[in-house]
């Protein structure tokens, strides 16, 4: 039914305490995601809500509660640290939604990671959810409904309105995966790609790219060699000038190798839907799922 | 962040990079007395935020200090793609045998910082990427492990064939890399890496540029910002917490997220309109930022409509919808104003808006096409 | 016949123009292994002895004669370096003959080799040999003659002692492995006698210990679980007085967990013959081999 | 190499651990000086390398400046262990609320630099780990990445509940491993860390041993070595490029390579003899090793035969031989001596000692059990 998160996702959730770690684990709570724990150094033994029990570190949350996956609101130069800290507290999967982690950081925490065997997402990156299982990290949950499209997206918002708009045509969605827009991430698109295509719920696949950078092209490539399932892709960026950097360190057009017209190219070599702007969507996945 | 080229020598200087000489200098007669001080042939090279200095004629070689005066004064000034040159670097001009290139990127694919080293330095290192990519050497770094000793001998080989220039050039890498992680850079590059006659590897020119997200931890780095050399509503917004791009267009854009403000340029054009400017108010939100957007925005005389596209997640509407009211009632708008609003909260930010006269749309195509007729005087 | 080195080994040696390296490449050479490079920074282009051609860098000698094994004679401030340019290199076994190497140097060294899957023998180690094959390092191959015996040992002219002793009463080895005396090395008992264990032609093994340590006890325990062929052990120091270092940095007791009656006693609990002196193995291994 | 108390308080006050003011006094009055200084109650501690100096009456506290004279005057002088206390160290006495310990080795099984804290502190640590082993934790550190703040935290909550002494007490974790790696340490350690009633966490007492390995490449580390705390003949060995450890036998012993040095101590004994030292003359030989440690070895009035055992592999016999003519041409032995020695070169050595009158043997068994008669009187 989904990728990544289900109903068995046992979330421990660092900095539960700050303004945006505490609002939005609500949230989570309310979607109905399993909290099982919270972290913040210091307030080992409250709790949090009356319900959820604080840990001064990930590894006592992990060892008393059995959390499987680790979400991050946590503020940008301890984010790194908060990273490592879950890769090595036993969790399989880790949600990192801090923005403004220093890129020289990823360079590091990504082989931690890796060595591990962990799955990380993002950083900055608003999560994913399973609608009607699991939500961890900031997509709102009512914009979603479950059904049959995967999507996936480099970008936060945008993800948003493109899930919003499925789920008013009546399109719901298996999984909603936010991979983050930083020039490192821990999941790139194949990985999502990749999982999708295993998925046996998820029969389309929308996918958001942006301008900068080749993920979206080898991810074309993947579609081409690799995938069974129809894939709708988007470019975000089109109009965007060359050298700029549009505020995602991600969206800068680097060379030759990552204007929205050389990607586009890409999807349409590899067979894939084209969305020109977001409404279109709808149209063209609701072809495909028939 | 770019940083001048005298600010980046200087870092690399502190890592021990060999360079010739050089002060800064903002009027001719400083630059003239900089050349008497080095009593040598000297280099006058403007310190401005673009490429092509050269070309433009602001690198200037400089015989005699009356020479410098004279190069500095036609120097100091002068435009550069639109940027006015303020300072000029007087350095020893060196003798120049050979020159390499060198540099750092933090490269997304490997993710890793990459090197890239050539032999073939002194021009643009996109032109010989393009077209003699074998004269291109590429080594990523494990950064858990730094730059070793024999990995940096393997570059300065494939630059010299001379074991004591590929030694100095080793040397030098070495201290690239540590200045590059310390300064917390996405790119770092001495280009050209210039061999003398007598022998020396010297650092004729150095770039760096640094991760924005470096700079909160490292005041330093920080600043060495020169606001002076940036388009002044741009540096506003930074210092707001904004990420603000100017662009030629009559649809100012408040967005939230970057792909959701590309994107909503995208549709503006799509619409037949044009954006005029990139924003995005950023994840966590405060009322405060959209108060600091609108200002910025209302200040470009081209505006004639702002469309709001804001879809809450960590953004929380109403915290939006709040900053709306107060920068209105402050500053009443003398153009029309389109809300898209949706997400977190939105019912809040909703009956906020209602009560305060506003209206608003949840469906992004409409709002869009509206900014785009009002900006055009339609409606 | 042998493992880790044979006929098919083609060595690169790192430092092949040092005091050291060159006189101990000279009597490599006259053994039969077949040295095809040698690596001296600026020296590329010359040759060593008239028919080894020398590179700048590892390098450059591996992809230029496709040597599968380095071995490392440069003084210690260089050796991780060495180690690590040969391990990134694309040979699959380096040996490291360099004594006083940083301990902290190897704590770096090692994973960085690990993670390459590369076997590293040493640092401060003897060597080995293959006789009749092939010699890398050090060992005197007079001393050596081919026969059923797998040794190896901490110690690097113990080793010899005892190969000596062994192949004057007529007893010949398959490999004898020096693997070294420092606190972290590449190859240690267990990996050797694995080693020895599924080499069809090892019939018997002679193992020398030291004081310091536990690598001995865990070797025993590997002996007694996993081994088949016969194991004689022994241990140097055993008069030793506690807590002082004897020159190899293996060589210290630290605690209760290295002395040479514990070591013994883990021999003796594996069923393993246990030499009092370098002679006894004479009579041990001959008694193993019937 | 050990270092003395304060000196491992200057590296790690270097590195910003928080340590109690403190000073070196070699006499009474300087110690008297220091305490007036202070204008508090100090401890004068014995600075000799050697543990349990508090059992061995090495420390004392001291309320006023006449006190600090009288315990400086009993402490200077004194022995301990056999080494004689040459320094103390005047220094603070700090308000004591609990101890805790802190150290860092390098392990071999984990092949890496590993953390051990304790809440038991104040102690020996080896104590501890026979009686109470729960009451420590082990942490090993991946040098790749180094310690990391939540591991530093790890450990800082293993020791205490209260977040600003854990913070506190991670901060100096960092501090320490990073004087650990920079110092090239094998062991460095707190013991104890102390938490002051007012809630300070404070390093009372420090240790640190180098690893020798690291000696050569850091020459201010290196530089902290005090001879006149070893014995005179190891310092002698050492400074030729010796391992050289006195024990209290007659036969002086040559080898090389520590096992087989390790090995033919242990035949000696086996023979019912006693060797009078360990003497390991390593790896690379020159002719010039040979000649001191022979004159080290003669040194030793106990010693009543010398016997050399070498087998030579990166060792060339021939150059043994060389030292020992050498050596014995310029100072003949007055004891006799018995040579082993095979490998490398070896029948060029004996060609050398044949043709100046020694003679040797190639048998390990036969030479150890000469030696041992021959030191006896025997034969």
């Amino acid at each position: 039914m989904s990728v990544f998160i289900n109903k068995d996702t046992k979330l421990v959730v660092q900095g539960i305490t700050g303004r945006d770690g505490s609002f939005h684990t609500k949230q989570m709570m309310e979607y109905g995601t399993q909290v099982v724990a919270g972290v913040t150094p210091g307030k080992g033994g409250q709790t949090f809500e009356s319900t959820v029990p604080i840990y001064n570190t990930v590894a006592d949350a992990v060892s008393a509660t059995g959390a499987n996956t680790a979400v991050i609101y946590v503020p940008p130069p301890f984010a790194a640290d908060a990273i490592m800290e879950a890769a090595d507290s036993g969790v399989q999967l880790v949600v990192c939604i801090t923005e403004g982690v220093p890129v020289l950081d990823m360079t590091k925490v990504y082989p931690f990671v890796k060595e591990r065997g962990i799955r990380l997402i993002g950083p900055n990156c608003p999560g994913l959810i399973s609608p009607g299982e699991s939500k961890v990290g900031i997509i709102p949950g009512r914009i979603c409904t479950p059904g049959p499209v995967g999507v996936v997206s480099r970008s936060g918002t945008l993800t948003y309105e493109i899930v919003y708009q499925l789920t008013r045509a009546g399109i719901g969605q298996t999984s909603c995966v936010g991979i983050g827009g930083d020039p490192i991430n821990g999941t790139n698109f194949i990985d999502c790609l990749a999982a999708f295509e295993a998925d046996p719920h998820t029969k389309a696949v929308a996918m958001m790219g942006e301008i900068g950078g080749t993920d979206e092209q080898e991810a074309a490539d993947f579609v081409k060699h690799h995938m069974t399932k129809p894939v709708v892709g988007f470019i975000a960026g089109q109009t965007a000038p060359p050298g700029r950097r549009m505020g995602h360190a991600g969206a800068i057009i680097s060379g030759s190798a990552g204007t929205a017209a050389e990607k586009i190219e890409a999807f349409e070599a590899a067979g894939m839907g084209v969305a020109k702007r977001p409404l279109d969507f709808v149209e063209l996945i609701k072809a495909r799922l028939k | 962040m770019n940083l001048h080229e005298y600010q980046a020598k200087d870092i690399l200087k502190g890592f021990g990079v060999p360079i010739p000489p050089g002060e800064v200098a903002t009027t001719p007669e400083q630059a003239k007395a900089l050349a008497e001080k080095y009593g040598t042939a000297v280099m006058v090279k403007a310190q401005v935020h673009a490429g092509g200095r050269g070309k433009a004629g602001g690198v200037k070689f400089c015989k005699t200090p009356a020479d410098a005066f004279e190069k500095a004064t036609a120097i100091l000034g002068m435009q550069i793609k639109g940027l006015t040159v303020e300072k000029v670097l007087v350095t020893v001009a060196a003798d120049i045998g050979s020159e390499a290139y060198v540099g750092i990127i933090v490269d997304r694919a490997r993710k890793k910082p990459v090197f890239m080293v050539s032999a073939a330095g002194g021009i643009d290192i996109e032109q010989v990427a393009a077209e003699t990519p074998e004269k291109i050497k590429y080594h990523p770094v494990d950064v858990r492990y730094g730059l070793q000793t024999y990995e940096a001998m393997q570059l300065g080989f494939f630059l010299y064939q001379d074991v004591k220039l590929a030694r100095a050039a080793a040397k030098i890498m070495q201290q690239l890399y540590a200045a590059f992680m310390a300064s917390g850079c996405s790119l770092a590059e001495i280009n050209p890496l210039v061999v003398t006659p007598t022998g020396e590897v010297l650092a004729v020119d150095g770039k760096m540029v640094i991760d924005d997200n470096e700079l909160d931890r490292k005041p330093a780095v920080a600043a060495l910002r020169d606001e002076s050399s940036e388009e002044p509503s741009e540096v506003d917004a930074r210092n707001n917490n904004l990420t603000f791009i100017k662009l030629d267009g009559d649809v100012g854009c408040v967005v939230n997220g970057a792909g959701l403000a590309m994107a909503t340029m995208d549709l503006v054009k799509y619409y037949g309109g044009e954006p005029a400017n990139f924003l995005d108010i950023g994840g966590s939100s405060n009322p405060e930022k959209v108060v600091n957007a609108l200002r910025i925005i209302t200040a470009d005389t081209n505006v004639k409509a702002i469309l709001f596209n804001i879809f809450g997640g960590i953004t929380r509407t109403d915290d939006v919808a709040n900053g709306i009211v107060t920068a209105t009632k402050a500053n009443p708008l003398k153009v029309p104003l389109v809300i898209r609003l949706t997400g977190t909260n939105e019912e809040i930010a909703m009956k906020i808006l209602t009560e305060n006269g506003f209206s608003a749309s949840s469906d992004m195509d409409e709002a869009v096409q509206k900014a785009v007729a009002l900006a055009k005087g339609g409606k």
